[in-house]
């Protein structure tokens, strides 16, 4: 898809924020923030660099050299469950596209970046905390399944709540879905590369986040397996406050690097670069075999 | 306290009257023959009252109920079992138990998922509750049934992997997503038995497999009902309401194509004949051994990344139609 | 080699035995046993189970079946560093010769334990606390590339105060040999196992001992990488006594299992038969493909 | 102390005098070139005589010489290198850093133990011994290499594993033992520079490779001289005496077969030009990559096998020859 068709979509998105207020206070530092300001320093406070989370439309743009070939942008969600409750799930999904400009919780996709031509899925948290139902993994699936037939690595943005309670155990089984497709680009020799922003939790960080050969976090995302609060009522007492940051998990071993958002471009441009180099030494051996 | 329990209290009584009125008329030889079939009717009657229809969240707690079969039960009724022990790293963690089985004809390596049959022993298993300790301890057995070349079988029963601290900072996350992969590449057949309650991602760092059997009580849920009621509507006394939304009974997960069987249990509960319900199950779970045996490696393969591929539901808005499931 | 011949060599180092005390002192409880039947109890104190450390000769003994196929015997060291400090390194080993009736501190060869066939390397700490050179090492790699040639499992009982300083480096590099064959007998899908007993440290824990597919232990063995010693010089205080014992690295997760010597023969046959069944699914499967 | 540093007080004495002179001729335009001169032929003959010929102990000390270049040092010298960091489950144990790199035209892998420059960050990396945790990151960051397929590059650097507590806890055993396998069979070339002390199985977890290289003045032993001395006498001050039983020289290892090459160092040790030292081990580094990528990965991998089927020194009774190496 052409890129203007497709920030076309992005504008659409705009619109529905233009009628919010133009300013934004950091919830970090408290200073007031002029949205298309903030919008030009990719969602990070200028005092302070808190990151805001990011819309997948934005994070795109901010990644890819030109145009982004969205791919399962027809997979749509459907209510296995016939759910309700305050509202009923379509409802919900209703409302969500409305707020959020997002059908689903993932933008999944081919572009390049720096050169390099990737697989690219980006979930969004502003369409249901980015929880994962059956499209948003079906969507990753097909990604990382094209990803594995043109041979080309895949990168993952999470940010989730985990599954989607609305769809169930259907939701569930997106974790197992994803899992084997992660498997069958392992072994084709793609790398998989994921970014974890906040937050990560759930059934996102206990399948496809956590098993990409190189795992990058975004500074002070939160990332864990449990939420905040169910720990917590376990244990009943206040965790502090780095518990489950990237710079914890980082200390921790849990993954290999935290990145500011503005370092993160030229960050995945470099590891892609390895990749290629990686490639490149494969075709040299199957050339001379 | 289980809720169940409660409500067998009047089966409990009447039980011990019959046995009562069994052994007064063997010890004195009258005869009350009578008596007897009419408190066993009266029994049989109740019983089906009781537990004829029960609700979702009825059934959570059957699966969770104190005396309901747990996976040493299982696994104490193959022929022969040699358990191993830990991750190799760290800890040998007790909710996770697994070994060496030999099941008739069958040599397997068995896993399975302990909580407790008293309080002492939910305290040293920790309610069931693995920690990433348990998750690696179990790919470790997976990958070593693998080396061996045996098939493997998991039995399920957790509400749900360990929230504690300590998980958290040893990489719960890396360690479940990291048992999917291996569970999903297994180059070996694999069963996968719900028993009790399967509890989210928890559950599902065991149950990937070629077969997946469920118990008629056991449920199998993307949260417990008591999570996933505080999650929606911050409030967990509703878990009676989440039970009934988020399908997790046998039947369900037989609709959606998760389970592929469901093995009836006695009127009442497993723990109403647990040996019985031990030999029905591990009958099964040999015969599905022995259809799996008939396939090859790459049959196999291909038909669980077929089945896991398929699950989820999604409209197709240019199709027109649904999606799989 | 036939069983008869080859205990000759057993008897040969009885009759150095023979001139030592008959009645021996347990360690554990201080009973005094009569060596005989110390011997028929598999050298394990009838009072208080305390488990003395095993000749190779007679742990061989109480496993196979009948005949015993000795390999690598040959192998015998030489003295590459031309060591010499209160004695030569030849005398050393001449004099552990004469009292341990071993030429070197491992025997390896093939025989079948409960009808199983096996290739079986079993250290022995009686010479030069069984500590790893070249011959340990070369005598094992030809037992597991041999195991691998044969395609049958192989066993090996550690005992183990690391590798042997006389041989330097040349001692050092027999982690590297022994992992090597290791990795192509696991490469041929023939199951490996060891068996640790009292001690196995250093290089040897290090390398094979903790790199097979099921791990052993007899009980209350000594079992670490670093000497108790060492550990106690580095942080100036005394360890608990079940420190680095069978028992805790059970708790730790280290190893499968702590096994009573009486158990041992059983648990192994249990064990080769599950490695069989495997076997013959494999064979089953390359009939039908 | 390393007792280098005061062997070297008098060469650091002539350094600041001629450093002094120079500065004065340059300031006052004084022609002093002939005094400089002579103190510089006397640093030179000083050099010869405290560094021309080192024993085997005093070797260990250069190679322990607080300013003698790290593994950071060399990697500092890398076109590129990004961090990577964890063993994915307990900790990031800066006793092992790693990550990509780029040397000339190769895309590499680089691992390396790293002990400090100074005190405190002697501390905070253990004195460059790692924990299992450090093994097992040094172990991912192999397998990532092969994932990548991209050569690894290692860099060893450590009196040896950590001795401590918590590491048996964690099972250093099973660590390097672990390490090794991967090392052995990894599916990519490899390449190992022994840059300062090779302490045992703590640095033959990370030097089992393809070819290993070794700076002039580093060592590469089964035990410390103070640890072999304990072990065998009982007495560890008696190192001296054990680093010359050892054979743990550069010169020694190349005799052995188990160092490929030797680097020269600059007299004095690489301390005295690291720049230059750097620059030397890393244009050989990139040499013997190019060397490497020649073969074809079944050639590498039967070559790392003979290599090391062939370490050892008996005797054949029967054969009545020597043993190989
Ligand atoms: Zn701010
Ligand atoms: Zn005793």
């Amino acid at each position: 898809m052409p890129m203007a068709d497709w920030l076309r979509g992005g504008r659409n998105r705009d619109k529905v924020r233009d009628d919010a207020a133009q300013w934004v206070k950091c919830p970090s530092c408290g200073e007031v923030l002029y949205r298309p300001d903030l919008s030009a320093n990719l969602d990070v406070c200028a005092r302070c660099s808190h990151h805001f989370r990011m819309r997948a439309h934005d994070r795109i743009l901010s990644l890819v050299d030109g145009d982004f070939e969205e791919i399962a942008r027809d997979i749509l969600p459907a209510d296995p469950l016939a759910w309700t409750d305050k509202k009923s799930y379509p409802q919900k999904l209703a409302d969500d596209a409305e707020k959020s400009g997002m059908d689903e919780a993932v933008l999944c996709g081919f572009g390049s970046i720096g050169g390099y031509d990737v697989a690219l899925g980006v979930m969004d948290f502003h369409f249901r905390g980015g929880t994962m139902g059956s499209v948003v993994g079906e969507r990753l699936t097909r990604l990382i399944e094209a990803a594995t037939l043109r041979r080309l690595p895949c990168t993952i943005f999470t940010a989730s709540g985990g599954a989607r309670m609305e769809e169930g155990m259907l939701a569930l089984m997106q974790m197992a879905k994803t899992t084997a497709a992660v498997l069958r680009l392992k072994a084709s020799g793609e790398p998989f590369i994921t970014v974890l922003t906040d937050p990560t939790t759930g059934g996102v960080s206990a399948s496809f986040a956590f098993q990409a050969d190189v795992i990058l976090a975004e500074r002070n995302a939160m990332i864990g397996f449990a939420g905040r609060r169910v720990i917590e009522q376990t244990i009943r007492q206040r965790l502090p406050d780095r518990f489950q940051t990237a710079e914890f998990l980082l200390e921790r071993g849990h993954i290999d690097g935290v990145v500011e958002r503005a370092n993160l471009k030229p960050t995945l441009e470099r590891i892609l670069g390895y990749a290629r180099a990686g490639r490149e030494r494969r075709k040299r051996a199957e050339l001379s075999a | 306290m289980n809720p169940l329990l409660e409500r067998e209290k009047g089966l409990l009584e009447l039980e011990r009257r019959i046995e009562d009125l069994r052994s007064a008329s063997e010890g004195k030889r009258i005869d009350m023959s009578a008596e007897i079939a009419s408190l066993e009717s009266k029994y049989r009657q109740l019983l089906a009252e009781l537990f004829g229809s029960l609700t979702p969240w009825e059934k959570v707690h059957m699966a969770r109920h104190p005396r309901r079969p747990t996976a040493l039960d299982y696994i104490a009724g193959f022929d022969a079992f040699d358990e191993l022990h830990g991750d190799r790293m760290f800890r040998d963690d007790p909710a996770i138990v697994g070994g060496f089985a030999r099941l008739g004809g069958h040599s397997i390596v068995a896993i399975g998922q302990q909580r407790g049959r008293d309080m002492k022993e939910n305290l040293a298993r920790n309610f069931g509750m693995s920690t990433p300790e348990g998750y690696r301890k179990g790919e470790r057995l997976a990958q070593l049934a693998e080396r061996f070349n045996l098939p493997l079988v998991t039995f399920v029963d957790t509400k749900g992997a360990d929230p504690g601290i300590l998980s958290e900072e040893h990489a719960q996350s890396e360690a479940i997503a990291s048992s999917l992969e291996v569970f999903a590449g297994l180059k070996v057949p694999t069963l996968c038995v719900v028993i009790g309650e399967g509890g989210s991602g928890g559950a599902l760092a065991l149950a990937i497999a070629d077969r997946v059997i469920m118990l008629e009580h056991s449920v199998y849920s993307v949260a417990s009902p008591e999570g996933c009621a505080a999650i929606l509507w911050g409030d967990a006394s509703k878990a009676d309401e989440a039970a009934a939304h988020l399908k997790l009974t046998a039947a369900d997960l037989r609709g959606f194509g998760i389970a592929d069987e469901v093995i009836p249990e006695p009127l009442g509960g497993a723990h109403r004949d647990p040996e019985g319900t031990v030999t029905r199950v591990l009958d099964r779970v040999g015969a599905l051994l022995d259809i799996l045996e008939t396939y090859s490696l790459r049959e196999l393969l291909d038909a669980r990344y077929e089945k896991y591929r398929h699950l989820g539901s999604w409209r197709d808005a240019v199709a027109g139609s649904d999606g799989a499931t």
